[in-house]
């Protein structure tokens, strides 16, 4: 049982960090239409810079990840306004790639430090610390993932809900067009978005580097788990993104903490399909996701 | 055969259709026969464009039935109306710009051709031969339409009123029966208008082929259709021959308050 | 004058046809230069001979590996040129960036192969295994850094270091036999490709060998961002001695996590899973120095008991003054010394081609690396290409340098002694 | 070449058919493992992963074949989805993929990866330099010699498809779904034959992936990044496009190359800073990013404008004045 309850509680920390990188994914899809295949860059980048700002740079480390989340935020905004702004209206695919070539930009700009190879994460207590009970261990990080979570989701939830930017961004994801003519400005409601979900992405990428020990430039690889949170929540759904999240993520540390019970049935590595099959599973029956909105489609 | 032809060749009964709790059509009937021209006019959004995507199978009924010489429309597939016998022209153009204005008739014969991938890729044999001959074909209808200076054009390089005759050229290389038209003059200047009345009575007495055309403009439907359905908020308000539709006091109402309504932002004729 | 446009396509074919003879056999011939027989990659009239390095020298694997291994040839040879070259012929290397992408690999190796006598240099696993049916092919000897066992069966493959398989041994070895455990509960830990099989397949082998009680096994991928499964799993088997074949990066991870969750067994690294960065991280040295060991070979950074060592960091100061300690060096070195041995020999035979680099290395028999690692054997047999089954199993100190420090000295163990390859 | 091919197989699906698929490693990998599985040698060491030793006119069509079935039986699911969620299930199939390969021992050797075969016809073996008519010709010269007629034989079908029936529905159903169901193109039959002929094609290009001119491979080659390269291809060379993909192709894998070949950039190891790996690394993602921005036609796109420009040019100088000027006919064509 205190085995179960050790997955079951690291896949809740680890389902956590899904959830977050999915939030940034669903936040930017659902104001402006696209998937930003460069999120996971954002939590490499910001545990690197960081990491760099506590280690190398001697920085306190609420400072670090002050000027980390204000580069990753620099870095959203500004691709949002240079790049993606003038490919609106084009092919999925054309935008996707442009992510890409986001991606392979900053992960190559942070290899090209020639720092980036065992990297020590910026963090403010030991790699152990944590409470237990029960035989199971409580680990600081873990419960920090979780509550910073919560957090997060409140404070966007109180954003969308009561604020003008919130509402503005909320319009603009119903009818962008309705919105327009209503005065909200878009452009700033893209910024926003982007913003938003650099931020988030670094809050992620800075549990995770914790989580990991130590870090190197495949970090950001991790984002590709939270594609099937996001359909499993539904692209379009904010909650959604956060319960995929923490679903993905449960999924895969019980099926990698019991496969190897089955490992003649299933073979190695059987928790890197689990979370895809489990989303194929889900979009045959409910392609729109558990909280997604069914589209009516036009001629 | 013979009883066919005393049949209607389209028979549309109680057909309803709601969307998210609003009703885009209540209970339409109507029927058409062989070798007419029939009109269904009505202002912005009575329903004209979801009567049409009902009878193409674009839009599936809550109520109602579909008979298309005497076969149930309603248990195709999209794609397999075309097949049937029917084809459609699009209210909005643009959807295939890349296409070429031959290579657009060309799949209007979609239907018409055998070959697959294979022997596609082979382009050797039958189908080659194929494909000469429907060539042919869509070049002798591009011809006949005036479009074969356009042939090599990509659609969405062509004007709007050019666009819109290329649609028609491609809907009649599918060799339909019935021939549906969604705003065929919708954006066009009055002399294209007047053109196209043209081509489609030349249609109707040359090549037979049954029409319902979806309109807006009054006039230009008045002058051509042998019979009209003018709807209204989803209802069938009127029907019958254009002189009697025209004189009936529930049109007038309804076009007129629709004018009225329209008229304190002028320029904004938006296409439902 | 005017040329008929056919007969001047007819010239140029032939001009073509022409280039491409010349490109593809010239090299081939036999161009005197006294009584040395050379093929490819000597340059009799300018005394040089070109070797070849694949490596990584960018992306992820560069900074940690590929560089500071790459700059323990490049240090060597400097040397050896310095005092004169191989029979007055200067070495030249010319260096591709691999990437550690076996398609470049072999583009890489395709681009230079006819410039070069052989490779003092490919880095890698599966890289190496990508060029190894052609350079079987072509006839040209390879110098690999891995430890990959597989590689021990080809003919052209010059390894250098005790293979994985044999460290997992050596390291049970130093366990039962050394320390005098009794059938210890272990486990261990792999990452899921060659290199973590390579570990594996040691480790069942020295189940066998000395009795060991295996309670626990788990894989990990390269991409797996947390271990809590792994580390869970292998307290709940209660193994006192885990074996990490891993990188780095996991390694911490895995001992990290286990730590967090009150797991700290006696953690055996397989000689790639440790890197000094790790030392960095709070918490994790004080883990490292109490609870882990590495497993691996060579001289300790620094030993200047050792003759080749002081040798080394006499060269360091000479044409490389800024570089750190690190085994990476250290191993790119002693690689280069075992290409120098080989290129002498084959030098001393008056045959540099490369047939009689082939003759050379495999008449190699014992090379004596000044103590920098164990005297390597090579022959022509599988069993005698491993080029030594020799360890050290090392305990972690951040006051040295190299940051360890050997605990067993060097020695083979009973299991690694018969292992079959 | 091999990689032309691929981008050609990804454009028969995502650019002319417009189905947006991360997953063309999946297929080319079910390709070079079948043709392992036939063509490669005979178990030398036992453990060693099957190979039957047959002939290459049998595992390079067989190749494509069970790459086809794959297709086949995947689509109906795969092609419920548009848009992202295709982009997404087809990433989810290089996992299960990987995952697949790595578990498969018998066939792929597992983690540890296995020999492929090489392509060889009777004595003539392509792994080896072989003299022919008295010429020697080099491996990488025979691969050449091999892959030219291939490629052009695989170019002109795909061409000869996109202008016949199959191709123009292909493309219909790109530019809209809904207007060419009406039109009478069956949407799940054209989006399956896409599906299975990109397989197809995908199986052949993986086969040939794998056996140049190493002939090793771990189930790692088959991975995102891979895809995502062809991904790049298609869209650098031009979408829907036979000479964008050959051309998309050479510019982004042949980059790298280019750029070691003409060292652009001192090689050294000296200085930990720029090398040419991260170099081209960036370039290409900046490459992407330019691309989308200004040339979302790719090169041939811009070849094409190019050359437009030209004849415009010319005509105009031919007819003076301007009389049959045809500026307000539009010119450019865009694809």
């Amino acid at each position: 049982m205190a085995y179960f309850i050790q997955l079951a509680f690291a896949g809740l920390a680890q389902g956590c960090i899904y959830a977050l990188v999915a939030l940034g994914f669903t936040i930017i899809f659902k104001s402006s239409g696209v998937i930003n295949f460069a999120q996971g860059e954002f939590l490499l980048v910001g545990a690197f810079i960081a990491s760099v700002a506590t280690f190398e740079w001697g920085l306190n480390f609420f400072l670090a990840v002050f000027i980390a989340l204000l580069i990753t935020v620099l870095i959203g905004v500004l691709f949002e306004r240079f790049a993606l702004r003038y490919m609106i209206g084009r092919p999925a695919f054309a935008i996707i790639m442009i992510t890409i070539g986001l991606d392979i930009l900053l992960r190559t700009g942070v290899v090209m430090t020639g720092k980036a190879n065992e990297r020590p994460p910026a963090t403010p207590y030991g790699i152990a610390s944590g409470v237990n009970y029960g035989g199971v261990h409580f680990g600081e990080n873990a419960l920090w993932t979780i509550l910073v979570t919560l957090i997060c989701c409140v404070a966007l939830y109180i954003f969308f809900r009561y604020t003008r930017y919130g509402l503005a961004m909320r319009a603009a994801a119903i009818d962008q067009e309705a919105a327009l003519a209503m005065g909200v400005n878009i452009r700033l409601v893209y910024a926003l978005a982007w913003g938003i979900a650099a931020a988030v992405a670094t809050i992620a990428g800075i549990f995770l580097a914790i989580n990991v020990t130590t870090f190197d430039s495949t970090l950001g690889s991790i984002a590709l788990f939270a594609f099937p949170a996001i359909i499993l929540g539904g692209l379009d759904s904010i909650p959604g993104a956060v319960v995929g999240g923490v679903v993905i993520g449960l999924v895969q540390l019980l099926t990698q903490g019991y496969e190897s019970h089955i490992a003649n049935f299933v073979g190695i590595g059987f928790d890197t399909i689990t979370p895809y099959l489990l989303m194929i599973i889900i979009l045959l029956v409910r392609p729109y996701g558990l909280f997604g909105t069914r589209k009516v489609e036009r001629v | 055969m013979s009883v066919h032809s005393q049949l209607p060749q389209l028979s549309v009964a109680g057909i309803t259709l709601r969307f998210e709790g609003i009703t885009a059509l209540d209970d339409v009937s109507f029927d058409v026969q062989r070798g007419e021209l029939f009109a269904i006019i009505g202002p912005n959004g009575a329903g004209k464009t979801s009567l049409l995507n009902i009878l193409s199978r674009v839009y599936q009924p809550s109520h109602g039935s579909v008979l298309f010489e005497g076969r149930d429309l309603l248990r195709l597939k999209t794609h397999q109306i075309a097949r049937a016998g029917i084809a459609r022209t699009f209210q909005n153009q643009g959807q295939f710009p890349l296409t070429s204005v031959l290579d657009y008739l060309l799949l209007g014969r979609h239907i018409h051709m055998r070959s697959g991938i294979v022997l596609g890729g082979i382009y050797l044999g039958p189908a080659l031969k194929e494909e000469r001959a429907n060539r042919a074909y869509c070049q002798h209808l591009l011809d006949l339409m005036g479009l074969a200076p356009y042939r090599d054009f990509p659609m969405g390089s062509l004007p709007y009123g050019l666009q819109k005759r290329a649609d028609l050229a491609r809907a009649l290389a599918m060799q339909p029966r019935l021939l549906l038209l969604d705003e065929p003059v919708a954006g066009m200047s009055l002399e294209e208008s007047r053109d196209l009345a043209a081509v489609l009575l030349d249609i109707k007495e040359q090549l037979g082929i049954t029409q319902v055309l979806v309109e807006h403009d009054m006039a230009m439907v008045m002058g051509i259709a042998d019979r009209v359905l003018v709807l209204d908020f989803g209802r069938v308000i009127a029907q019958g021959q254009p002189a009697e539709v025209q004189a009936n006091p529930a049109v007038i109402t309804a076009y007129l308050g629709q004018e009225v309504q329209r008229a304190p932002s002028p320029g904004s004729v938006a296409h439902s | 004058m005017t040329i008929r446009p056919a007969l001047r396509m007819t010239i140029g074919a032939l001009t073509c046809f022409a280039i491409l003879a010349v490109f593809l056999v010239g090299c081939g011939t036999n161009n005197g230069g006294g009584s040395l027989k050379t093929d490819f990659g000597v340059d009799t009239s300018a005394k040089t001979i070109s070797l070849g390095i694949l490596t990584p020298l960018s992306g992820p694997v560069a900074a940690p590996i590929g560089i500071p291994l790459t700059k323990g040839i490049e240090t060597y040879f400097d040397a050896v040129n310095a005092s004169g070259g191989i029979d007055g012929y200067k070495v030249k290397l010319i260096e591709r960036d691999t990437q550690y992408d076996p398609q470049v690999e072999v583009s890489d190796y395709q681009q230079i192969k006819n410039q070069v006598a052989m490779f003092a240099e490919s880095l890698g696993t599966p890289t190496t295994q990508a060029i190894v049916p052609l350079s079987a092919n072509d006839h040209i000897l390879v110098s690999a850094a891995t430890l990959d066992s597989y590689l021990a069966r080809e003919p052209y493959m010059v390894l250098i270091g005790t293979p994985y398989r044999l460290q997992v041994e050596n390291a049970f070895d130093y366990i039962v036999k050394k320390l005098g455990v009794q059938h210890p509960k272990t486990g261990i830990i792999y990452q899921d490709d060659g290199y973590g099989q390579d570990g594996l397949t040691g480790y069942k082998e020295a189940m066998a060998c000395y009795g060991l009680k295996n309670v626990g096994e788990a894989t990990y991928e390269a991409t797996d961002t947390t271990f809590t499964a792994q580390a869970a799993q292998l307290k709940a088997s209660g193994a006192q001695y885990v074996f990490l074949t891993a990188i780095p990066t996991a390694a911490a991870g895995i001992i990290g996590t286990a730590h967090a969750i009150g797991y700290d067994p006696h953690w055996v690294l397989q000689s790639p899973a440790f890197a000094s960065g790790l030392l960095q991280v709070k918490g994790l040295n004080t883990l490292l120095e109490h609870e882990a060991w590495v497993v691996g070979q060579g001289a300790a950074w620094g030993d200047t008991s050792v003759p080749g060592m002081a040798e080394m960091l006499q060269n360091i100061q000479k044409y490389d003054p800024g570089q750190q300690p690190d085994g990476y060096f250290e191993f790119g070195y002693t690689e280069a010394k075992v290409t120098y041995a080989i290129l002498k020999k084959a030098f001393d035979n008056h045959d540099v081609t490369r047939a009689g680099l082939l003759n050379a290395f495999n008449s190699l028999n014992n090379v004596d690396v000044g103590g920098l690692y164990p005297t390597l054997h090579y022959g022509s047999a599988p069993n005698q290409r491993v080029p030594s089954r020799d360890n050290t199993v090392y305990s972690i100190d951040s006051s040295v340098a190299g940051n360890l420090k050997s605990l067993s000295g060097d020695f083979t163990g009973s299991c690694a002694e018969q292992s079959q390859f | 070449m091999i990689a032309a091919m691929a981008t050609l197989s990804l454009n028969i699906l995502s650019g002319y058919t417009g189905l947006i698929s991360l997953g063309i490693t999946f297929f080319m990998g079910i390709g070079a493992y079948t043709a392992a599985w036939l063509g490669g040698p005979h178990p030398f060491f036992p453990g060693d992963p099957v190979g039957l030793n047959l002939s290459i006119f049998i595992w390079l069509p067989a190749a494509g074949v069970v790459a086809a079935l794959t297709g086949a039986l995947v689509g109906p699911t795969a092609l419920r989805l548009k848009g992202f969620y295709l982009a997404i299930v087809t990433l989810a199939l290089v996992f299960i993929g990987l995952y697949l390969f790595k578990n498969a021992r018998a066939i792929t050797g597992g983690p540890q990866g296995r020999i492929f075969p090489t392509p060889s016809f009777g004595d003539l073996s392509f792994s080896s330099p072989t003299p022919v008519f008295g010429v020697l010709l080099t491996t990488n010269q025979w691969y050449f010699l091999l892959l030219t007629p291939l490629l052009a034989l695989m170019a002109l079908f795909v061409h000869n498809v996109m202008r016949s029936r199959a191709g123009r529905a292909f493309q219909a159903v790109r530019d809209n779904e809904t207007g060419a169901a009406i039109i009478g193109v069956n949407l799940f039959q054209a989006k399956m034959s896409a599906f299975i002929f990109s397989s197809f094609l995908a199986g052949i290009a993986g086969a040939l992936w794998a056996s140049y001119p190493g002939g090793y491979a771990e189930p790692n080659t088959w991975n995102l990044i891979l895809a995502i390269q062809f991904v790049a291809a298609m869209l650098v060379g031009g979408v829907a496009s036979v000479w964008g993909s050959i051309l998309g192709a050479a510019f982004v894998f042949g980059l790298p190359l280019a750029l070691d070949t003409f060292s652009l950039i001192p090689q050294s190891t000296s200085n930990t800073g720029l090398t040419s790996g991260d170099l081209s690394a960036i370039l290409y993602g900046l490459l992407i990013i330019l691309f989308m921005l200004f040339e979302p036609t790719g090169v041939i796109g811009f070849i094409r404008r190019v050359t437009s420009l030209i004849q415009r040019f010319d005509e105009r100088a031919k007819v003076k004045g301007g009389v049959k000027a045809n500026a307000s006919e539009p010119v450019e064509l865009e694809s």
